[in-house]
């Protein structure tokens, strides 16, 4: 016997509409922005034109992708931004410093986003301190630790160093290629970000990793009983979004081709947006990678298309918000269910 | 101590336990709420677990499950010492559980298939790659060892909306999955109607009979003399019972209470109510039900009766303002009332326990007073500014009257088993002397005792003259325990109305069933053992 | 050229050319992409609305990204303004590592190129212009040695890894050692609320050595933080701070009574917006002599200010002739406009 | 017929130690820093310093209260800093080129918060976007709007406008009171800020309407069937975080004197912090005034003796996440308990 109330029901005409508003909703408003941008600014249709937004996109959506993970073991991440900007300075530090080459460099940087991350898992899973909390000390913690290591410098090919010599590296060109390459039209940015996005589509979706993950997020008591290793994944997940940044960080260095140290000041919020818009595009209701990578492509399109139009930095602020705010206003106001992704809480667990 | 593992017939005397407790004892910070359990578990056999609210079961199967590593004393599997450190481990010797809070078995957002494999999620033996056809042909067979055939438009839905005994189900079936050989079930038929727990019943007989042990948590009686091989009654933690069939009820009853008390209880004062409290003229329950009439009175009360989506939950949030009804019109105490939401009703004097009490009742974190006091803020204010006492006096006064056990008024709500926080809640209501009090499912978990003394409240209520008082709830036993006048409510409409001395147990089933009567399985079992 | 482009400057009146357009500005606009990097402050929004508004006076759509502190971003910018083929490039600010590839790349496609504060390693095909950062610093310097003399005690707030904070600091090391100056603290940070983020750390480093003679914050948003800190501890009469850059809000605080900011170094930006954009113009109609242009920064006093009543940036321009370029990079066609 | 063993026992002393670390090691921290500053740095403990440290923090602080409020019902506000900023800018639009007195500008700040608490609350409440999205959405809107209003320039007195006429009005001496006053020698802003949290810590501990804020944020759906107007207590919690931005905006306004555009913008991650670090203090496990108030304070000691002690900028970042974690591990890892305050989520409600 089945307990009746649950036998579906027909949805109703309105229902039926509401479900495609919040399913479709917010890719319409892209859609919208888009075909706007196409009619009224030739430049903008051009394929160097959707590679270039996509590459300008593409640290960004991949810390977002990051974050994401964070979410979906029912925590978040705000250290991304620092961890990015760590990774900036330390493989310019391993090259121009250090004297090694661009390889060296890549593998230094991702060792340092899985000790990050590493670091957050410690705090979070075995300090139990909140993730909101663990993840913003850490990330003064590692921005202050970037400036000690190069005293608050920028470090660039050429700089004389304390003890008077200058500098014997320089960022090498196969570091560069990461920025400056292309296979066939697509530049190299793009295809990491969006194959960085297929695989955790991918595992999230089609592996019982990836629902173990989302299981963890939803209800990790019940993940527990099940005899899911909770702390386990989060671990997985706290390193995940700290390897996910550095990967951010080696493109941002590979296209400032210094060690800038204000680099990945300004992730942080858009990379939470992202993951966030992430939650609530298509519909879907939890944290899931095409919907983070199409918040970014959103913040792309929107970043350029205003620009292109003339509108000043601070009018586009403004655009930004007022889409975001229209695109939410799809996604929730109109859905008739909750949903029931936590992100970041001051519950140590 | 009494000597617990005498098996009982011969040929069981050879077999060896599967899992055995010695000395086992489990301590919440310096709360020893466990002491020295020795125990043993035998293939073939249901055993009972019984124990007032807070008597340490929960504790203990969570020691046994792996849940809590931290208790002290020696577990055996098979003859073998192990440290039950996760449920993982646990699973792995065969220890599969049902924990008494449902929302603790339930992932949201994954889908009702999904939940019922979850444990395959952390099966390293599974392939890594998810096959949602397989988990959905898994799903169904697990579910149809309950009886249940649930359509796969709706194993593809968000568990989330399942209600709390749909997800009872699919917990249940999740753990019946695999072969466990000792299945643990902590209260599992307090969301569940007879019907289901009859047939629950059914599964759980013939797995006893492939040679399955079963541990057995529940509050009711006539399920226990219908199940069970052996009852152990577990007192402040530690074992002061454990007999084989035929039970001695009186006996049990002394040793879980620490006093006599009868089991049954024979009706002899049912009241007639006066005037009429509350009025539902023309007002549909459900979508598709037809109009409902029906009268709540004073100095009665009312029992409702009936299955789940009967509408007995839409009835009570429509009487306290929780939703609003589609047509025709409420009044109460003669005027007409509409309420708007729930502090609405609240003014009025009609208060609500609602079914859920995680969900919709407690302030986790919160003392027992501030949960007791969180309705009446005003009342245990002076000019906005809170006073303490008044709170304390309050929360000392429901802790008194219900017997919860507590350390007090200032202990955490999170530390109480469920029962007792069960207590609090329906304390909490019916502490201002409400007008009219409804009560969803408020038996929910709570034991023999704390039934006689929610039941002795509710009477006093309605005995000191003009309040109303209507308990909803698909036991038929609960209803005929405490309500005077008996409504059974099917799919939205009223099958029988009449006072508890005008009827008896065959016409309210008869009545109860009456929609369903193809279903024949779903009689339920006897109310109290001889 | 003189007639009075200071007072139409707050006009939108058309260019007072007095001469027709020469080509390419005699027909459709010209496209040129003016890729920014500006930190938030007063400074950049007067030389961005400079640029502007010279760029409408000579026919110029200018199409402006600004990265705000955002290196990363300034590379996209560039990047995809080279990709939309405009017929020429202003680059404003960045950092050298990061922009010499892709402005090799720009000249390479036979795109003009025009950048201004910016240190480049190869600046071949290049028109750089700047505002000398070492005369800047070297003028107000000049005039702290004057007030306080050799070996004073005197504090630094300001930051590291800005490159014209960095070139600034060359300087004052420079000083610090030819004057034997005593630099009792140092401290200072940029941030995304620059000015407010310093007056504590100022605030301290005073309650700390309160017998500071003087001051130099070599930037006028860490400046306006130092001078709330030091009113803030009641030493205006005794510390003397030295700033760079200037603006309305600057001269505000600078003529405020009793104000310890005595002399900042300055340009106007919003006439080197206007200066920068005429350069490219000139080059582009082939009438540039040279490809290295600098603006020439004045030290200004806050007795200067003051005995002229000076209370806006218009009205210093209106003392202070030389600071609106009227003269620098001009033709009959194309007279200064900011 | 309560069981005797129930009877509350004796607590070891392990559990006794425990508890007393979670309850005043953050305090101990604090207590150690600030000992150690009043050792070594004789400047330090001189009354003005004292007076200086809370003065300057007391923007943060009055901000960190407004985000303690929406953490109260549940919620988070990213929106404080760039409310703040807008104050500034509103503030010195409304005297500089509108020509009015302090008092009309204070009037027209507050206000001004109002509304912004006003519309986050329709967002959040009405227009059911989760917290974290809604505020994050509504500070790009405020921030692109202040821009838009004054042009992104800062306003100043004497400012020439479009139309080439200078700005008649100027900073009154009413207004800028705000920073210059005091009473005695105390400073107005740290008047200001110790009668807010006292106000705030009667009002959430001692009145029945903190209660109530505390219950919907325990349980909003239990909270709601006890009788409380979740909404409208939502609502408040959110205007009144908007006020206390408005406010924090109108110190910063004063002290700098001019209408900063950039004003505001570093004051979001502190405020977050210092509410999030409120939660914990204490080991009251939920938002309160004082613990916020502390966590502000902290943050002024740490920022002043550092600087005292001569560490460069970058390396106070670092020892800022340092000593945060420190108090962090002495709050979260000793204690028995889990927290549980939810501070924003994905979950629209
Ligand atoms: N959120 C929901 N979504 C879909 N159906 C629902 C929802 N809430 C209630 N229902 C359905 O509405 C009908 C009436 O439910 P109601 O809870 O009133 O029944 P009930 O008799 O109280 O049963 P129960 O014993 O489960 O409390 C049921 O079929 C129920 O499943
Ligand atoms: N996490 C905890 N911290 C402190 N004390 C606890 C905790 N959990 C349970 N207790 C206490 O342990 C005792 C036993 O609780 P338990 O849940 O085992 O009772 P139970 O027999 O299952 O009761 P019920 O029939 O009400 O479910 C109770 O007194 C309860 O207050
Ligand atoms: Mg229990
Ligand atoms: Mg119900």
């Amino acid at each position: 016997m089945t307990s009746a109330s649950l036998a579906p029901k027909t949805a109703s005409f309105a229902e039926r509409g509401a479900a495609f508003v919040v399913r479709w909703g917010f890719i319409a408003v892209t859609v919208a922005l888009i075909a706007f941008f196409v009619i009224t600014e030739p430049n903008f249709r051009t394929v160097d034109n959707v590679f270039g937004m996509l590459k300008f996109i593409a640290p960004t959506a991949i810390a977002g992708l990051g974050v994401m993970l964070a979410i979906t073991v029912g925590g978040i991440d705000l250290s991304v931004g620092a961890s990015a900007g760590f990774a900036v300075s330390i493989a310019a530090w391993t090259m121009v410093i250090g004297n090694q080459v661009g390889g060296v460099a890549i593998g230094v940087v991702l060792l340092g986003g899985l000790l990050i991350g590493g670091l957050n898992a410690f705090l979070i899973v075995v300090a139990r301190i909140p993730d909101l909390l663990a993840t913003l000390a850490t990330s003064f913690v590692i921005v202050g630790l970037k400036l000690l290591i190069v005293d608050g410098k920028s470090i660039s090919s050429q700089m004389s160093l304390s003890d008077g010599t200058t500098a014997p590296g320089k960022f090498t060109a196969d570091y560069l290629w990461l920025d400056r390459g292309s296979l066939g039209p697509v530049p190299i940015p793009v295809i990491i970000f969006v194959a960085i996005t297929a695989l955790l589509w991918f595992i999230l979706e089609h592996t019982r990793w990836g629902r173990a993950l989302y299981a963890v997020g939803a209800n990790a008591e019940a993940a527990r009983l099940a005899g899911i290793r909770v702390q386990l994944y989060r671990t997985v997940a706290y390193m995940g979004c700290g390897l996910l940044a550095s990967i951010a960080g080696l493109l941002l260095g590979a296209r400032i081709g210094q060690g800038d140290v204000s680099a990945g000041n300004s992730l942080l919020l858009d990379a939470v947006a992202v993951a966030l818009v992430g939650v609530s595009v298509l519909g879907i209701g939890r944290p899931n990678a095409w919907g983070t990578a199409l918040g970014a492509i959103l913040i792309a399109v929107m970043v350029t298309g205003f620009t292109m139009v003339g509108l000043p930095y601070y009018a586009q602020d403004f655009g930004k918000g007022i889409v975001l705010l229209i695109a939410l206003l799809f996604s929730f106001t109109f859905s008739r269910r909750r949903t029931v992704v936590t992100a970041g809480s001051t519950t140590s667990s | 101590m009494i000597e617990s593992s005498i098996p009982e017939g011969d040929d069981q005397a050879t077999l060896s336990p599967v899992v055995s407790l010695s000395g086992v004892s489990v301590a919440y910070g310096s709360n020893v709420v466990l002491t020295d359990v020795t125990l043993d578990f035998f293939p073939g056999r249901i055993t009972a677990l019984l124990g007032a609210n807070g008597a340490g079961k929960s504790t203990l199967i969570k020691a046994l499950s792996g849940a809590n590593p931290r208790y002290s004393g020696d577990i055996a599997v098979d003859g073998t010492v192990l440290h039950l450190s996760s449920p993982v481990l646990a699973k792995a010797h065969g220890i599969s559980t049902v924990h008494q809070k449902v929302a603790d078995g339930i992932v949201p957002g994954l889908s009702i298939a999904e939940n019922v494999v979850l444990d395959d999620l952390a099966n390293a033996s599974r392939h890594p790659l998810r096959n949602s056809k397989q988990s959905l042909l898994d799903a169904r067979a697990a579910l149809a060892t309950l009886g249940l055939d649930w359509p796969d438009s709706l194993l593809a839905q968000d568990a989330a909306r399942l209600s709390i005994s749909d997800a009872q189900l699919l917990v249940l079936a999740r753990a019946l999955r695999g072969t466990p050989r000792l299945l643990i079930l902590d209260e599992p038929t307090s969301a569940l109607t007879a019907a289901e727990a009859e047939r629950l019943f059914t599964v759980l007989r013939a797995l006893r009979d492939t040679g399955l042990s079963i541990v057995y948590v529940s509050h009711r009686f006539g399920e226990i003399e219908a199940l069970a091989d052996r009852v152990v009654v577990l007192r402040d933690g530690v074992v002061q019972h454990s007999s084989e069939r035929p039970f001695a009820w009186h006996e049990i009853l002394h040793d879980m209470l620490g006093r006599a008390t009868e089991l049954e209880q024979t009706r002899v004062d049912v009241r007639r109510g006066h005037d009429v409290v509350a009025r539902v003229s023309g007002v549909p329950l459900l979508a598709a039900a037809p109009r409902l009439d029906l009268e709540v009175r004073t100095g009665e009360v009312l029992g409702i009766l009936g299955l789940i989506g009967a509408g007995k939950t839409e009835l009570a949030e429509l009487l306290a303002g929780l939703a609003r009804p589609a047509s025709g019109s409420l009044s109460l105490g003669g005027e007409p009332y509409a309420p708007k939401r729930p502090s609405d009703a609240l003014r009025r004097g009609v208060v609500l326990v609602p079914e859920d009490r995680q969900r919709q009742a407690l302030l986790p974190g919160w003392s027992v007073a501030h949960n007791i006091s969180i309705p009446f803020l005003k009342l245990s204010s002076a000019l906005g500014t809170l006073r303490g006492a008044r709170e304390t006096a309050r929360a000392q006064q429901v802790i008194d009257s219900l017997g919860v056990v507590t350390a007090g008024p200032n202990a955490s709500i999170d530390d109480l088993s469920g029962g007792n926080q069960q207590k609090v809640v329906v304390g909490r209501w019916l502490s201002a002397g409400p007008r009219l009090a409804l009560l969803d499912e408020p038996f929910r978990g709570v034991d023999i005792s704390a039934r006689r003394e929610i039941g002795g409240r509710l009477k006093d209520l309605v005995a000191s003259g003009d309040a109303g008082v209507v308990v909803f709830s698909s036991d038929v036993d609960e209803i005929l325990e405490v309500a005077d006048r008996i409504i059974v409510l099917v799919a939205g409409v009223v099958e029988l109305d009449a006072y508890a001395d005008e009827t008896d147990r065959a016409s309210i089933v008869g009545a109860f069933l009456g929609a369903r009567t193809r279903d024949h399985s779903a009689v339920p079992p006897e109310g109290h053992p001889k | 050229q003189s007639n009075g482009t200071t007072s139409n400057a707050s006009t939108d009146a058309p260019a007072t050319a007095s001469a027709a357009l020469p080509a390419p500005f005699n027909g459709d606009p010209v496209k040129v992409a003016l890729v920014r990097q500006s930190g938030a402050g007063d400074y950049f929004e007067a030389w961005g609305a400079g640029a502007a508004k010279q760029a409408k006076a000579a026919n110029i759509d200018l199409t402006v990204t600004d990265a705000r502190n955002d290196n990363a971003k300034q590379a996209s910018d560039l990047e995809q303004a080279i990709a939309s083929k405009p017929d020429a490039i202003i680059v404003d600010h960045g950092q050298t590592d990061t922009l010499q590839p892709l402005i090799s790349q720009a000249v390479a496609a036979k795109i003009p190129v025009v950048v201004y504060d910016l240190a480049l390693t190869d600046a071949t095909g290049v028109v750089t212009t700047s505002q000398s950062d070492e005369s800047m610093a070297s003028g107000v310097l000049d005039q702290l040695i004057d007030d306080v003399g050799d070996g004073a005690k005197v504090g630094y707030v300001s930051a590291t890894g800005f490159a014209a904070l960095d070139r600034r600091a060359v300087v004052w090391n420079k000083y610090v050692a030819d004057h034997k100056l005593d630099v009792v603290f140092s401290t200072g940070k940029v941030s995304e609320s620059t000015a407010t983020d310093n007056i504590p750390l100022v605030d301290a480093a005073l309650k700390q050595n309160p017998d500071v003679k003087a001051i130099f914050a070599p930037y006028d948003e860490i400046t306006k933080g130092v001078v709330q800190a030091v009113n803030q501890n009641n030493l205006g009469s005794k510390v003397k701070v030295y700033g760079i850059d200037i603006s309305n809000a600057d001269i505000e605080v600078i003529t405020a009574d009793g104000s310890p900011w005595v002399a900042t170094s300055a340009t106007d930006p919003s006439a080197v917006g206007a200066a920068v954009v005429r350069s490219l113009a000139l080059k582009l109609a082939g009438q540039l002599d040279e490809d290295d242009v600098q603006f020439p920064a004045k030290t200004i006093t806050q007795s200067f200010l003051k005995d002229n009543s000076i209370d806006n940036v218009t009205s210093l321009r209106e003392n202070e002739p030389s600071l609106d370029l009227a003269d620098q990079v001009t033709a009959d066609w194309l007279p200064a406009n900011s």
